[in-house]
């Protein structure tokens, strides 16, 4: 029966690999000296298997079949898969039956996940792991959630995905010790005309609700202001999955700052799992 | 203000989607298009004018197409489109009628 | 708000249009009958739509994305997309907007289908649409349930997603009159060493049991016992799907015969809605 | 008795279904195989025996890997083996043990 060691929350954008040089070299610093302390916290609670929550930035899927959740069930997994991304190639190794076991429990449980056997991560999954210095031999599940072209799943469902995983997570034998990494958000445009214009206030108002008790008011928040605060926010769907993981844990953020030239508001943070 | 241009995409979004995502995911295709941009656009069936904007590089008219705006960024970057060009361009529709009407 | 004309169901088999031949003519006159008066029965409702449940036979979909539930969502559809598969091409019309409607509906009531806005189909759809002589500008939705490899969505959550169709079409304002096809089984295997050894016995109890008032006992039926009905057999969750749209209308079976040298159990019905 | 060798794809029966997937589905694929099979089959980093079946027609040694039967079916009519020769392989499993443990 699995332990879940850490449940994380942490935004990603290309632009911080692709465009380091747009922000003064101080802040960089400081956000990736945040990614770091991410991945020092993470690896101290020497996980067996990681969880990777994110999306696929029409990459691995198009509109000819484009899942709501696609469970990860490779014995590898390549990335990255832009071809303009600045990022030196890797192989995450998979955790084939834990996915598998995932996929079948989440049929079982009422859930329509498509499932995929092959996929070349992105810069969603690769650019935080990468930051955070994840060792990439450390077995990974990437459960990807439709974030980036409507109709999407609603934020209550993608809490409810987040319930069932932890739940799931809990039952499984396969493996002792078990890491959540939601990766997406917080308030951002991409390739709208308000990109670079980040709505601060929606992500105080949204990591303080993150913080508090009340779990329907966060995802009542989530789902009504959500178009506040630009396409990229709609990424907070891993958040609530992750919040739906936690199950009640409380969360404190680590780092927040809206870094407007990578056009993103940077928030990192946990659960007190 | 909406996060969408479209709320479901229409036809012609995604006749745009595919050559987008085509010509950043199929073998060969980048170097296709960068060698002949008209003869690798009439392997799709598009409309003219969905055709004239991906030649010109007019990033307003694509966001305003209703074209994906993950697809619209990754070919920002990938055909090179200055980062200052792509983002003056989508600012210039700030108080467009047509920005956002999802 | 639109009224349904009709739910069917029908067995299909690329076998028919391949290897016409291996069955006596009589006996193949005799299921292509079977087939037209469907047909018959269909057009008379005069509908205004088509909703075509069915499944991908791993053409549209491979492993590197294979969707529980698919909606269709496209203009038109071509088919076939068999390039072995002996049928005259043709293109359908689709019923763009409704497509778009029953999606978004869907991911509003805790189901999570993929769409496509592209898609070939393939004999499953066109088999039972060319036999029964659909006017192919009749405007479609097709509906995909993964029956083909494991693993599956449960025949309780295909029957549910039929419930979730049968409401949301009554809500729609869209079409007057839709009708209803499902299409798969019933007793078949493909391409296993059962293949062409049909169970009637499983047939028989099923289609009595889909004619009876017990909705949970012939749920549990096809779950308990389609592994002793062939891989094929699988294909019976559209039934299962169409059996939750007529939320407790009767049906009853217009044809059926197991037909061992085409491999399959042919069932023909409707519900009386 | 089940209906499938596998409730969840082993890698090695993903590596056999993506062969024969992309085979009929994949322009001038069919076509490199017919002309060349080692060659087409080389493409792909397949095990040997897993190659060996499918250049072989082994209907049987295809179906024990744990390929998907809908590809499987595809396949032998797609490459036109013959249908008597493709049931009597199948059928030949009835009695093998290591038929349906799914
Ligand atoms: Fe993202
Ligand atoms: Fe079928």
């Amino acid at each position: 029966m699995a332990e879940i060691t850490g449940i994380y929350t942490a935004s990603h954008t290309p632009v911080m690999l692709n465009f380091p040089d747009r922000i003064p070299a101080a802040l960089r610093e400081e956000i990736f000296a945040a990614y770091r302390a991410m991945g020092d916290d993470f690896m101290a609670g020497k996980p067996d298997a990681l969880i990777v929550l994110s999306n696929d930035h029409l990459h691995n899927f198009f509109l000819d079949n484009f899942p709501a959740f696609c469970f990860g069930c490779a014995e590898s997994y390549e990335s990255p898969i832009e071809h303009w991304l600045h990022a030196k190639r890797r192989t995450f190794a998979g955790d084939q039956a834990f996915g598998a076991y995932l996929l079948q429990n989440a049929l079982q449980s009422d859930f329509d996940p498509a499932f995929s056997m092959e996929m070349v991560l992105d810069h969603g999954s690769l650019t935080p792991l990468e930051l955070a210095g994840i060792d990439p031999d450390l077995p990974i599940v990437p459960i990807l959630i439709n974030c980036v072209q409507p109709p999407m799943p609603t934020m209550r469902r993608s809490y409810d995905l987040g319930r069932y995983l932890g739940k799931a997570i809990a039952d499984y034998a396969g493996v002792e010790r078990v890491a959540i990494l939601a990766t997406g958000g917080i308030s951002h445009d991409i390739a709208t005309p308000r990109m670079g214009m980040v709505n601060e206030e929606f992500d105080q108002t949204f990591l303080s609700l993150m913080e508090g008790d009340d779990i329907d008011a966060t995802i009542r928040y989530a789902t009504d202001f959500v178009h506040t605060a630009g396409n990229g926010c709609e990424e907070i769907r891993m958040w609530m999955a992750a919040m739906g993981a936690a199950n009640g844990a409380k969360y404190h953020r680590t780092y927040y700052r809206a870094v407007n030239d990578w056009y993103t508001g940077i928030g990192i943070g946990r659960f007190e799992v | 203000m909406a996060n969408w241009q479209e709320m479901m995409p229409s036809t012609r979004a995604y006749m745009m989607n595919k050559v987008l995502y085509e010509l950043h995911h199929k073998p060969d295709h980048l170097e296709a298009y960068n060698d002949d941009a008209d003869a690798y656009l009439a392997r799709f069936a598009l409309p003219q004018d969905l055709a004239d904007c991906i030649k010109g590089n007019d990033v307003a008219q694509m966001y305003l197409s209703g074209v994906n705006p993950y697809l619209l960024r990754a070919h920002c970057i990938g055909v090179k489109i200055p980062e200052d060009v792509s983002l003056a361009a989508l600012r210039s529709l700030l108080n467009h009628e047509g920005y956002n009407n999802g």
